[in-house]
Formats: structure tokens, C-alpha cells, sequence
């Protein structure tokens, strides 16, 4: 692995460790969905480093192919062996992009729904807002 | 190769039925159109469709990589597979008729709109796609779907309490979706693959588990536990079914149990050479088990009574799983199919008398036999069918699995079986003496509330069951032969 | 003997309804003390460790003096977000461990 | 030496993002942690996921958090 690939990886166990812990220590429900988000930052993180290659092509925009490329004529642009053995690995980066857009989705309901209990309680703090008052519907 | 090409639209229709209602949002009229013209197709789609695999945009299996390759296995898939056999058809078929028939009832109430319509067909839609899916990441989108989906039919009651549920069920989600991807980005990592035939081919191929797989297999179990929702995250689950409306609660029992199963199927696939697993699933179910149907026992709410009675099966499902056998497993999967068939009775017989008495709290009925007779009736018959008794369906599941539990090795788990299904008993058969034939009642029924849609119902699935217990071999038999044939 | 029982469960239960609530209550302690017998035997049985068979021994005589056990169970299982959150915490260091010592990695 | 500052700066800034007391500042520098991530995708290689995490993570989250928060607060401390 590469240096800067361990940094990643190291980097993203921060994140990840951070946004559990706010997730489950904090008092505040909009720390709660910060946390929410980091843990989802960290896992993207992961999946990027994954698909690093130092000094690699970059799939999508390598000058190599043009708009009339297709997949059979790749060979006169670059043999497939030589540009396999160079470009990075570009699966992960769609996962990512899909989590991303999974991740922003769930945040933006969680928002709306802490905005919601925020108008009920008239706090932000989860421990009025989830313990006591429980007899009252 | 053979392409069956009518299996990805069990995923793609009701997604494009849950995008027209809801762009139909205040037309009443066209919602209930295409809501039953769409619950005609999905009823009919997984009974026409061909057994056989599909592969998304037509991507064959490679056969080998030139010397460049440094995966384990030489021939592997290059796109996303959807799988469809005899298990995913029995399973889809019965996810199909309960969510017709939710859709039934909610499009027969006044205050449901467009969007709740639509909410369910994409539940309905994310469950098909995590039956079918052969491809890992697949599976997670649609379980991050599903978790939505599931939270916007809770938040629809707009109580604080289902508020207050949605959002501690999205919180875990975040945690649980988390974990499941990291687990997945590791296992990419190190194995390259994100198929899970391949996966498991591979991890075969590879020998022992590396601390990293053994990570990934870790924090893909903390995402099982929540999906199926087990141990710690059975508060959360049994909040969610508690406080939605009881006939949705039934369609999220039915959803979850599903996703256990499909879930469990594809870890053991997965990790079939790695014994530790199945030990770790079968200690969380048995804590499942107990903690359910003791919490059950002590509610004095229908609903939630009802709540953690359905929680406390799911371990049992996650129990004969986690024994690890064939004929365990398949026990397993066959009581999940007979326990959401009552528990769907019983909620929706719970969705009847929060209609026509605006609540469900046990000490204030009483006298229900003379209003509804035929509803009480049935109530008891679904009581006796989940827990046991001979001429109904979980009679032969959990006979199943309290012989392979003997078999495997371990009796005590077989009374631990026996106990459970006495202890659901005296918890159901509480709440039907104390609805039905309790005397003394403070509150009247709402004589306008005929219930006719929720009597059809409960009749047509009460059959279902008798039938199911008459006949267990029909459904038992190709569920036996598809788990000997997955070689988990 | 059992009219003291019902007293101690009648005290403990008052807002639980009358006899049907107390009668399950009954149930499910019988449930509880009948699963941690069950739980007992199966780790001495299969357990081939003294280690292991102490410790459920131990365990197994905690709970039996903390009797009755329900009342303890309904309480850590309420519907408060910060139990849930310790309890998932717990489970995840619980998992991990265990895969990680069970393949022999930790120990 | 660039992209391990970013790296850094990642890590430093989500710490801080949880445990600033202030709602607001915490959102702002949860927004810059989005950026600077959006930049380490570039420097690994993803230029695609780079550019929907700039907007995404960087305009559009920050923009939801500081929405919800006038909605619960109306710009008072809490």
C-alpha cells in the first residue's frame, strides 16, 4: 500500500470513530446528525482509497478515449493490458457516488424530523426530548 | 446463456406505480385506479416470471483473466445478477398478496394520501430487490431504501410518539448502513468482488479469514442484527411497528422477517467455511427470543404487545438460522412464512378495533363478541395457529424446528421452543379475553365502522394458514431442496 | 408461599391491571428463570472450559437471588434512545471481540 | 505534502465539528471537512465522486443544517 493510502485509511477510521461517538454521546439531536454524516464521509473515504493508484489514469477523463470510442476499439488507443495495468480502480467510485446521494437523502429526513420533535419540545437536547413526559400522548 | 428478462421488473414496476401515485397526490379517484390496476400486475408478475438469472445489461461471465489478474478465482461476473428460484417466488408471492393487501386497506381510508400509497410500493420494491439480488452493493442500496421508505410510513401518523420512533430508527439506520458499506468496502478491498457467489467462491479459494475479513464480518453482523431487528436493536423495531398504523405494522413485520431471511441466506452463502458466524447469530436470536415474548407478557397495549410478540418470532426465525443445518434452516425460513401469515391477522385485527373503538389500550375494552363475533372468532383461530397447534401452519414449522434443533445437537433449545410458543400463547390469548370477553366496557364501538375490506381479509389469510398446515409440503419441500442446492 | 408471590407481584404491578396482567407477569418469570436454567446447561454442556462453567455458575447464582427477574428486564428495555445506544455499543465491542479472539487473531 | 495537510485537515476539522459548542460554527467547519474530503478525492484519483461531494457535501448538507437550525432556534444561541 501507499503512504498517502494509509493516511486515507487512517483518516477515515477518525472520521468514522468521531461521528459514532457523536452519534452515541451527544446530547444535541443536530450533533447526532452531524455524526450521522461524518460516519457516512468515512466509509466514502474507504471505498476511494481503495481504488487508488499512484500515478494512475484517471478512467473517466483520460484523453485516451474520445466520444467515438467503444469498448471493442479501445486497442488502437491504448492496448487494454497496458491501460488496465495503469488506470484506477473505478468501481468503487460509483458505489460512492450512489452512498453519497443515499447518505444526503436520509440526512435531509432526519433533519425535518428533528425540525418536527424541535416544534413539540421546544428543545434540541435528546435526553428531554426522548426520556420523561412519557405518560402524555 | 439464458436471460430471464421479466425478473428486474418485480423491482421496476412497483417503483414506476409508486412514482405515478405519486404524482397524483390529491386525485383520489386516479390514485385508487392505478393502485389496483398495479396491484393486479405485481400479484401477477412473480407467478408468470421463468425461474433463472438476469444479468443487467448483459454482462457475461468472464472466463479467465490474462496473467494481469490478481483475483482469487479465475471466472467471475461483471455486472449486477439478479437471481429468481422456487424460495424467491414463494417469498415474493407472499410479500406481493400482504402489501395488495395494506394497499386495499389504505386506499378504503379517507385520510391516506397519494404518497403513503406510494411509500409502501417502494418498501415492496426495495424488499423484491434484496430477495432477488446476487450482488452485494445492490443489496445495501436497497436496504438504505427500505429504511427510508419504512420511517416515511411511520412519521405518516403524525403522532410525536411515531416521530420520535422514525427518528431513532433512522439514527441506528445511519449506523447499521454504515457499518454494512464498510464491511462491504473491506471485503472489495481484499477479495476484489462484490458478487456473492463469487464472494463466497473466493473466500473458499482463499483459506482462513484475514483480520480485515474478520472486521468486515463483524461489522456486516451489526447491520444484520439491525435489519432483522434482533437484540439490541429490538426497541427500535418493536417502536416502529408499535406506534405505525397496525395494518402498515403488518406489511413492516412481513418486510423485516423477509429481510432476515434473505439476509441470513446470503452471510451463510458468504461465509459458509466460518462456523464462528452461525454460533454469533444463534446467541443473538435466543437473547432475541427470551427478551421478546417476556416484554410481550408484560403490555397492557395491544399494539405493542402485538409489537414484541412479533420481535420475539423473528428470533425464533434468526434461531433455527443460526442452528445451521439444512433442515434447521429451512425450518427457519418455513416459520418465517407461517408467523408473518398470522401476525398479519392479528395486526390487522388490531388495525379493526383501533377503527371502530379509537383505541387499543386492553383494560378499556371488554364485551367485543357480541359487536364483532366473525373478527373474534378469527382472532382466536390466528391465536392457536401462531402458537402451534396442530391443524394450522406454524404447528409444522416449529415441529420442524424443535426436530432439528434435537438433531443438531441441542434439545434444550427445543424447549427453549416449546416455551416460547406456551408463553405467546397465554400473551395473545390475554389480550383476546381481555378485548373479547371481558365484562364491563367504558367505551362503545363506532357503529358506522363495518370493517368489511379488514373481515375479507383476515378471512382469506386464515384460510391461507389452514391451508399452509394442511399441505406443508408444498412450501417446505422446494424451500429444503433450495437450501441443499445453496450448500450453506 | 404463592399468596406472597402474588403480593410481591400485585405491589410491583398496580398500575398493570388486575389478575390476567399478574398471571402473565407469573408467565414470564417462570420464562426468564427457565431460560437462564437452559442457558446455564448449555454452556457447561458444550463448554469444555472451567473457566466458562464458573463464570455461568456465578452468574447463574446472581440471578437467582435478584428474583423477581422481570421487573429488572422491563426496565432495560424502555424505550429510551441512550440505553439503545449503549446497548449497540456494546454489541459492536462484543462482536468484534468475539470474531476477533474466536479465529485466534487477539488471543 | 499538500494532500497529507488535507488529510489532516479532514481529521482535525470533523473533531472539532463534533465538540465546537456553538451550533453554527460547528455546521461551517462540517462544511469545510466536506470540502477539504471533496479535494483528497480529487488527489485520489476520482475526480467524478470529487465534484458531486464540492456540491453536495459542501453547499447543499451545510445548507439543509443551517436551514433546520434557523427553523428550531430562530438564530438564537442555544
Amino acid at each position: 500500500m501507499e503512504p498517502f493510502q494509509v493516511g486515507a485509511f487512517l483518516t477515515a477510521g477518525i472520521l468514522v470513530i468521531t461521528g459514532l461517538w457523536a452519534v452515541i454521546m451527544m446530547d444535541n439531536i443536530l450533533k447526532k446528525v452531524i455524526g450521522a454524516n461524518l460516519i457516512g464521509d468515512g466509509v466514502n473515504l474507504v471505498l476511494i482509497g481503495i481504488g487508488y493508484r499512484p500515478g494512475g489514469l484517471v478512467p473517466e477523463v483520460t484523453h485516451q478515449f474520445h466520444a467515438t470510442a467503444v469498448p471493442s476499439s479501445f486497442s488502437h488507443f491504448l492496448a487494454f493490458n497496458e491501460f488496465a495495468n495503469q488506470a484506477s480502480y473505478s468501481l468503487p467510485f460509483a458505489l460512492v457516488l450512489t452512498n453519497i446521494v443515499i447518505g444526503a437523502s436520509t440526512l435531509s429526513v432526519m433533519l425535518a424530523l428533528s425540525v418536527v420533535l424541535y416544534h413539540k419540545y421546544h428543545t434540541l437536547s435528546v435526553q428531554k426530548i426522548f426520556e420523561g413526559m412519557e405518560e402524555e400522548d | 446463456m439464458f436471460n430471464s428478462t421479466l425478473i428486474p421488473l418485480m423491482v421496476v414496476f412497483p417503483l414506476i406505480a409508486a412514482v405515478l401515485v405519486n404524482f397524483m397526490h390529491q386525485k383520489n379517484m386516479s390514485v385508487k385506479i392505478i393502485a389496483i390496476v398495479s396491484s393486479i400486475v405485481v400479484i401477477l408478475v412473480p407467478l408468470m416470471t421463468l425461474y433463472g438469472v438476469h444479468l443487467f445489461s448483459g454482462h457475461i461471465r468472464t472466463e479467465s483473466f490474462p496473467g494481469i489478474s490478481k483475483l482469487l478465482i479465475p471466472d467471475v461476473y461483471m455486472g449486477i445478477v439478479y437471481s429468481y428460484g422456487a424460495l424467491q417466488k414463494i417469498l415474493l408471492a407472499l410479500l406481493t398478496v400482504v402489501t395488495v393487501f395494506v394497499v386495499m386497506l389504505s386506499i378504503t381510508r379517507k385520510l391516506i394520501s397519494g404518497v403513503y400509497v406510494a411509500m409502501i410500493f417502494i418498501s415492496l420494491a426495495s424488499v423484491s430487490a434484496i430477495i432477488l439480488a446476487d450482488d452485494f452493493f445492490n443489496f445495501f442500496v436497497f436496504t438504505e431504501v427500505l429504511t427510508v421508505a419504512q420511517a416515511a410510513l411511520v412519521i405518516a401518523v403524525k403522532e410525536t410518539k411515531s416521530h420520535k420512533a422514525a427518528f431513532k430508527y433512522m439514527i441506528f439506520g445511519n449506523i447499521s448502513g454504515g457499518s454494512i458499506l464498510l464491511g462491504i468496502a473491506l471485503l472489495l478491498g481484499v477479495y476484489g468482488l462484490l458478487n456473492m457467489t463469487d464472494l463466497s467462491n473466493a473466500i473458499k479459494a482463499g483459506g482462513a479469514l484475514q483480520p480485515v475479513a474478520l472486521t468486515a464480518v463483524a461489522l456486516i453482523t451489526v447491520g444484520w442484527l439491525y435489519e432483522s431487528g434482533l437484540f439490541p436493536f429490538h426497541i427500535v423495531k418493536s417502536n416502529m411497528y408499535e406506534n405505525a398504523i397496525p395494518e402498515t405494522a403488518a406489511l413492516l413485520q412481513l418486510q423485516s422477517k423477509f429481510v432476515l431471511v434473505a439476509m441470513s441466506i446470503a452471510l451463510l452463502r458468504i461465509f459458509s467455511g466460518y462456523p464462528l458466524l452461525k454460533s454469533v447469530m444463534l446467541g443473538f436470536a435466543i437473547f432475541t427470543v427470551v427478551i421478546g415474548s417476556v416484554m410481550g407478557l408484560q403490555q397492557t397495549d395491544l399494539r405493542k404487545l402485538l409489537s414484541f410478540v412479533a420481535v420475539g418470532q423473528a428470533g425464533l426465525v434468526a434461531m433455527g438460522i443460526g442452528l445451521g443445518t439444512p433442515f434447521s434452516i429451512s425450518a427457519g425460513v418455513f416459520h418465517a412464512i407461517n408467523d408473518v401469515l398470522s401476525m398479519a391477522i392479528l395486526f390487522f385485527v388490531a388495525g379493526f378495533i383501533l377503527e371502530s373503538y379509537k383505541t387499543t389500550k386492553l383494560d378499556q375494552l371488554g364485551e367485543g363478541l357480541k359487536k364483532a363475533p366473525l373478527v373474534g372468532l378469527i382472532m382466536f383461530l390466528a391465536t392457536i395457529a401462531i402458537s402451534g397447534v396442530p391443524p394450522f401452519n406454524s404447528y409444522q414449522s416449529e415441529l420442524r424446528l424443535i426436530q432439528s434443533a434435537v438433531q443438531a445437537g441441542y434439545p434444550e433449545l427445543g424447549i427453549l421452543v416449546i416455551l416460547l410458543s406456551v408463553a405467546t400463547f397465554v400473551a395473545i390469548i390475554k389480550a383476546f379475553y381481555m378485548i373479547f370477553l371481558k365484562p364491563g366496557t367504558n367505551i362503545e364501538a363506532d357503529p358506522k365502522v363495518r370493517g368489511t375490506m379488514h373481515k375479507t381479509i383476515i378471512v382469506i389469510l386464515i384460510v391461507m394458514c389452514l391451508f399452509i398446515g394442511l399441505f406443508p409440503n408444498l412450501i417446505y419441500d422446494p424451500i429444503y431442496n433450495t437450501i441443499v442446492a445453496l450448500g450453506v | 408461599m404463592l399468596d406472597k408471590i402474588y403480593e410481591i407481584f400485585h405491589d410491583r404491578m398496580i398500575h398493570k391491571g388486575k389478575g390476567v396482567g399478574i398471571g402473565s407477569g407469573f408467565t414470564s418469570e417462570f420464562l426468564m428463570i427457565s431460560f437462564f436454567l437452559i442457558a446455564g446447561i448449555l454452556v457447561l454442556r458444550t463448554a469444555n472450559s472451567v473457566l466458562f462453567a464458573l463464570g455461568s455458575m456465578v452468574i447463574l447464582a446472581a440471578i437467582l437471588f435478584t428474583v423477581p427477574t422481570v421487573f429488572r428486564v422491563e426496565k432495560e428495555n424502555t424505550d429510551s434512545i441512550n440505553l439503545t445506544c449503549f446497548y449497540v455499543a456494546l454489541s459492536i465491542a462484543v462482536l468484534l471481540i468475539v470474531f476477533y479472539a474466536g479465529s485466534g487473531v487477539l488471543i | 505534502m499538500f494532500d497529507y495537510i488535507l488529510l489532516f485537515v479532514v481529521a482535525l476539522s470533523a473533531v472539532l465539528a463534533v465538540i465546537q459548542e456553538n451550533l453554527y460554527k460547528s455546521i461551517i467547519i462540517l462544511g469545510f471537512e466536506s470540502f477539504s474530503l471533496a479535494a483528497i478525492f480529487h488527489f485520489l484519483l476520482a475526480t467524478d465522486v470529487a465534484a458531486t461531494q464540492a456540491i453536495l457535501g459542501a453547499a447543499l448538507i451545510p445548507g439543509l443544517f443551517i436551514v433546520a437550525l434557523y427553523k428550531t432556534t430562530q438564530g438564537r444561541d442555544e
